[in-house]
């Protein structure tokens, strides 16, 4: 061909080349601040301290939402509290002890899977089984455990990535000074981790209190503030789709979803800060 | 020593387990709520039946599926072109420290609870398509669903949704791919172009693959947000503007007053979304596994 | 086996070592051709060449410093390099007997020889013919060849005890051939020590084929 | 001996530091030079300037003039394309691409407008030949090119390179990260490359540099302390820094 | 001369794959011993059979002997603890963990349990004097380790490895991920350390073997071709494939 | 400029070849001595020491050919290790002209010398002086004292054509001492030799510590 039409096409394809992706990439971000932007201005005026510390009055159509911050405060909690050990440890297993035969690869897949299903099917299964099966009611500790199953997936790989980054050098350098496994793990491998399983954590509180479908489920939708494990409570994600579902009031709505985000973006954004300040120093 | 270092492995043996037990738990639950009314009511019935109206007894989720799959497709249709766009940009055009920044807003999309973007299409999106769309296509038909509750809006919101599984899974195998590979190309006369279409988004292919899955995953078991703006019509749309009902969302809508009837039946409904879902999974999982494998 | 770099290097220096046995070889024969025949002028190139000759050594010597210096050559590859640098040297050393010899002719230049020269040139023949071959012997790996060398050693020390006896009869005999007598003993010796050289090649290639001086096979037959 | 490259007071900056400093230098026409020198010495940056590739990395500087055939390289005007396609680079790690051998092979003839089958097919079996791999790879042509040895990577790598018929080949530590084996295959390979190309090679190896190249570069802290011919700088360098640097004094 | 390690009939496989067959070696005490050999032949897999560091790697099953003091480490009741405290291994990428350079010294004993902040500050500056790193890193001990030079981390983790006292150091390849200066360093302390330690070195560089080791092994195919003095191995090898290998005839 | 493992085995190589140098001074010496002093169980040792020089040679050459093999030296150390091994080689040759020496000085045994010996030994002092300054100034790296030597060399060759002169005068006048005279004149030929050596010694220092056989160095004073 010749090459100065070679070299035309090429500047042709070129430009447009870069200027999808230039637009694309523009619109995501004009997107992202329209959406966070949008429910900030909105919602930011009509949280006050009233907001924050009064309970909801006729259905949340007036009043605060104390009563829905503990309870996003305590299901959080106790989900997170649940499946932190279970998460690391089950990591452990993974990367330092399991042999790779079948039975792994199963336990492995199913872990995967976890991850996979749904927050509504999670919602049907607590349903079934804490509330009616256990007999635990709508209640925090349904809402909990349930939610200590969904999370468990994202701390499991979240700390199994991270000890995945542990060079294996380290493991030999461990052993070959005469350190047993567990000497290893706690003495080398875990400390080396300690950021992304930070990351992993506060990604899966976020999750938590972000979470609804399951929530709804399982918790109820109580506007009290609990005061045992086995009340039924209301987080602010299940609140805020009641209000926006129901149109009780808009400013209601529109401050609930801008603290909800708030939060959000606070815990997400110090998960990021962690893993990009701490992350680094794994070296190699 | 020993039989300490013998008890911990065991503990731990016992937490790596517990993912495993309860997939099976949650398994046994749903198929042992919704398996009756499900064999009892016929699965070809159940699955093909175009009336989904339980108080009356028919128990048809053809629409409801029908309603799932146009809003996923149309969410893979504006978010998969979007994203990988996106990946690109961040992984090879904009500078490293904008393209920091870049990633981070993504990854604060994904924090956002499902329900706040149902909120934010509830009271955004679908005034908009009312005044903008509505006047367009009614043009053409002037029968058209007019609340703007609609596939449109689900897809467009779920399409925000899924974006950042995309963008940030794409952009993480684009930069993994290793940064020999386009100096080769370079050194060979290539431009910048040609290297990220020829070298950096074939050698990231897997990832971008199963980014796409997953982003899939997540449409498809999408629940409040979908709830809050698609209208809940059990109806097999016929255009982009018809208001639908997902599985998800019929299911998280109806539990709270079905009857004992009707919450098995939603239970079965649940067993679909399950069974489809975990294919997916098992697709995503055994394609991750090969496509990655000779990498 | 594949050929390596080093093979081609490696066959110039053997090229140049065979080049530098020839000249010296030649060197010899003309060296007591030109006694024999007193050709001045011969004997005069001679002296002259030996300046070619200690070039050649030279070059050799700077080619294999080269080659240890690059290709860092390591077992077989490094005995035998160390086994050239060796030879070289004393092949140039035959060299400067020659030029010695040749002096002695031009000494002789105005004088008549007091009797036909028949031992030496036989000597000759054969010290030049053991340099030839020990360096054959090593170029080729020949082991057999390299004990031929040592027991043609054996004759030319034979050789040369008997010219040495004859001509100091002569100088008993006749004191107004002493001089001459003397010349030619001082030519035999060179030549001796030739074939000590020869033999002493033969050692290094002992030492380039089997590492080490085996005495076995430089006594054996 | 034709000049391939003429390198007159060439200065590189990465931002405030100086990584190389005045650097004179000719490279010939088909022979081999060697860059040695320890690590962080410039050697590296400053083959990479021969081609442009640091033009990659930002924050950089370059000052002074870098002829190829005559042309300076950094002038305004020049096609850095066509400057790349004719000085062609290997790299410290093999990097075939994740396609297929054929595909990696035709890759650079197929960027620059080569669409004929025939002619890539020709490509692919020349350029193999050119390094000895033909015979052991013609049958499965269209096998990942990850699935060859780390040798036959590198080679690969290098028949790549040959296929945009390039007149220089920089060679960045191309046995580094290879066995003495495959090393020796490569090395072994270089002489008979240099019989049609130019050849700049950067190596940790000091052996190796005297072994392969008939010239060689000593760099230190960012300037050429000597270059002449190998053989000399391995017998009897004239400074005495490479004489402390090729004996294992230095440092 | 003491020997160390008695290695008889030792056979290694790695599921049905053999990769060390019938060797028998002898280790002397006091000496290093380098092992050397192309890609493959079994020369890692040996030296990590002397500190049952294969242990880590499944379906390894390993027959024979391998005496340690006279006694068969991979006899039922050997305590691996104790045999991997006698025998320290140093890696061919330095391996300091992210910890301070203290704290890397340290890890051993404080495991092996030592907790007398004297004693470790004490074994901290014996272990860094013997790796000549002392006066270097005195001031910054509370430093990270990672932070240190390529050569300096792996010096550190040669003085990591003396601090747990062994009576013999496994060397994988200790400078391949080093340059030129770094490595002839290490290979300086090598002789000093030989004083105390009876060293293996398992090296790519054959010519690294010729200038630090007083043994060496060559390896081919999982067998042992020829064990011998070093010098006699690079001078004047006994077996016509050491010979081939040396010279670089192999393959 | 750290001290390198190679340092010490080539201290080591080094003094060896002081050692060796050391004891073919003395065997020098000492053949003239017992020449002189017609002390033929002196004689007879130097004779059987000659074994001791070729084993020391052997042993070094092996020690230079082993650093070789394992250090691969280059650049100075390449050229100072070739240099050695060629000195050694000298060095054992040097031994064997000692040997001759004492063989001729066993020869004596029964008879008187027919004049005090004089010159002979000035020029034994003379060469073994010269090969003791030629290693010096290699292993001091002292050009100047090289250059010392070959300014002896001269004073030697001028000793060697009186020594001649006058021995040939004697054979001229008194054909019965016609003998001896050869005897002598062979010995005093072997210490001309020896004194050749040492220069050759000299030219391997320049070459060690140049790099090359700098002519200038070697004319110039």
């Amino acid at each position: 061909m010749d090459p100065r039409k070679l070299r035309n096409i090429k500047k042709a394809k070129n430009i447009a080349f870069y200027g999808i992706i230039g637009l694309l990439a523009a619109a995501t971000l004009t997107v992202l601040i329209i959406i966070i932007g949008y429910i900030l201005l909105n919602g930011f005026s009509h949280i006050d301290v009233e907001f924050l510390t009064q309970e909801p009055r006729k259905m949340g159509k007036e009043g605060g939402i104390f009563s829905v911050i503990i309870g996003t405060l305590y299901v959080t909690g106790v989900g997170i509290l649940i499946a932190t050990p279970i998460g690391i440890a089950a990591a452990i297993y993974f990367t330092e002890y399991a042999k790779e035969g079948k039975g792994v690869i199963l336990i492995r897949f199913f872990t995967e899977i976890l991850a996979g299903i749904p927050s509504i099917i999670f919602g049907l299964f607590g349903f079934a089984f804490f509330v009616i099966f256990l007999g635990m009611g709508w209640s925090v500790i349904s809402g909990g455990l349930t939610l200590a199953m969904m999370v468990l997936p994202t701390l499991v790989r979240a700390t199994e990535e991270s000890l995945k980054t542990v060079p294996m050098s380290y493991r030999e350098g461990s052993l070959s000074l005469g350190a047993t496994k567990w000497q290893m793990i706690t003495g080398v491998i875990l400390p080396c981790c300690k950021p992304g399983i930070l990351t992993g954590l506060i990604l899966g509180i976020g999750r938590a209190i972000g979470e609804s479908a399951a929530i709804m489920l399982t918790v109820g939708g109580s506007l009290r503030v609990p005061t045992s494990l086995f009340d039924s409570t209301r987080t602010m994600a299940v609140h805020l789709y009641t209000l926006a579902s129901e149109g009780l009031s808009q400013e209601k709505t529109y401050a609930t979803a801008a603290l909800l985000i708030l939060i959000v973006l606070v815990i997400n954004g110090a998960a990021n800060l962690i893993s990009s300040k701490l992350g680094g120093s794994n070296g190699n | 020593m020993k039989t300490y270092e013998k008890a911990i492995e065991k503990v731990i043996l016992l937490s790596a387990i517990m993912a495993t037990i309860s997939v099976g738990l949650i398994t046994f639950f749903i198929f042992r709520s919704g398996l009756p009314v499900l064999l009892e009511y016929g699965i070809i019935d159940f699955i093909f039946g175009t009336t989904w109206s339980p108080t009356n007894g028919d128990y048809g989720i053809l629409p409801l599926i029908a309603g799932t799959l146009s809003i996923t497709i149309g969410s893979l249709i504006i978010g998969v072109p979007t994203g990988i766009a996106c990946a690109v940009f961040l992984a090879e055009i904009l500078q490293k420290k904008w393209a920091k920044a870049f990633k981070f807003s993504i990854e604060l999309l994904a924090g956002i609870p499902s329900v706040v973007y149902g909120f934010f299409g509830l009271v955004v999106l679908i005034p908009a398509i009312r005044e903008y769309i509505l006047p367009i296509y009614q043009f053409f038909d002037p029968e058209v669903s007019q609340t703007g509750f609609s596939v449109l809006a689900g897809a467009v919101i779920l399409a925000i949704m899924i974006l950042p599984t995309i963008v940030s899974m794409s952009e993480n195998s684009i930069a993994a791919v290793p940064v020999e590979f386009k100096e080769a190309s370079l050194a060979l006369g290539a431009n910048k172009m040609e290297t990220i279409v020829r070298v950096l988004i074939p050698a990231a292919k897997s990832g971008i693959l199963s980014s796409i899955i997953l982003g899939m995953g997540r449409a498809i078991g999408e629940t409040m947000a979908v709830l809050l703006i698609t209208g809940n019509m059990a109806k097999i749309p016929g255009t982009i503007l018809d208001p639908v009902a997902t599985l998800t969302g019929t299911i998280a809508m109806e539990m709270g007053y079905a009857s004992p009837t009707h919450q098995q039946v939603l239970f079965a409904v649940g067993i679909v979304l399950f069974v489809v879902i975990m294919i997916l999974n098992i697709i995503a999982q055994l394609s991750v596994r090969k496509i990655g494998g000779n990498a | 086996m594949a050929a390596r770099p080093m093979d081609h290097e490696m066959d110039i220096i053997t090229r140049d070592l065979l080049n530098m046995t020839t000249l010296v070889e030649e060197t010899i024969l003309n060296a007591i051709k030109s006694l024999k025949e007193k050709d001045s002028e011969m004997a005069r190139n001679i002296i002259d060449d030996d300046e070619k000759i200690d070039m050649l050594e030279d070059e050799i010597k700077d080619k294999c410093l080269k080659f240890l210096a690059t290709q860092q050559p390591l077992a077989g590859d490094l005995r035998k390099l160390v086994s050239i640098m060796q030879m070289i040297r004393d092949l140039e050393r035959i060299g400067d007997h020659c030029e010695d010899i040749a002096k002695y002719t031009l000494r002789f230049e105005n004088e008549e020889y007091m009797k036909e020269l028949i031992d030496i040139p036989r000597m000759a023949d054969m010290a030049s013919k053991m340099v030839k071959n020990a360096i054959d012997s090593f170029v080729n790996r020949d082991l057999r060849l390299a004990r031929r060398v040592w027991k043609a050693d054996e004759e030319v020390d034979e050789l040369f005890r008997n010219i040495y006896d004859e001509l100091m009869g002569i100088v008993d005999r006749d004191p107004m051939k002493a001089n001459q007598s003397v010349m030619f003993l001082f030519i035999a010796s060179h030549l001796e020590r030739i074939a000590d050289y020869a033999t002493n090649i033969c050692e290094e290639t002992v030492f380039a084929i089997e590492g080490g001086y085996d005495m076995e096979i430089k006594n054996g037959n | 001996m034709e000049t391939k490259f003429e390198i007159e007071k060439l200065n590189l900056y990465y931002g405030s530091f100086q990584a190389l400093q005045d650097i004179d230098m000719n490279i010939y026409s088909n022979r081999i030079t060697a860059l040695i020198g320890p690590s962080g010495c410039g050697k590296s940056t400053f083959l990479r300037t021969l081609n442009r590739m640091n033009d990659l990395i930002r924050g950089v500087t370059i000052e002074g003039t870098v002829k190829f055939d005559g042309e300076d390289i950094y002038g305004n005007f020049y096609d850095i394309i066509k400057l790349r396609k004719k000085v062609g680079m290997v790299f410290q790690k093999p990097n075939p691409f994740p396609k297929t051998i054929y595909e990696n092979i035709v890759y650079g003839p197929k960027i620059h407008g080569e669409k004929n089958k025939t002619v890539l097919d020709n490509i692919v079996e020349r350029t193999l030949k050119e390094v000895a791999m033909w015979e052991e790879v013609k049958d499965r042509l269209q096998k990942p090119a990850l699935g060859l040895s780390g040798g036959q990577q590198q080679r690969l790598c290098i028949a790549r390179c040959l296929a945009v018929e390039p007149e220089v080949i920089l060679m960045d530590e191309p046995t580094s990260a290879l066995d003495p084996v495959a090393t020796s295959k490569i090395e072994g390979l270089l002489e008979e490359l240099a019989e049609k190309y130019t050849i700049v090679i950067v190596t940790h190896n000091m052996q190796q540099a005297g072994r392969v190249s008939d010239y060689t570069s000593f760099f230190l802290n960012g300037k050429v302390i000597e270059t002449d011919k190998t053989e000399v700088i391995f017998s009897n360098p004239a400074n005495k820094k490479t004489e402390e640097y090729i004996t294992g004094r230095f440092g």
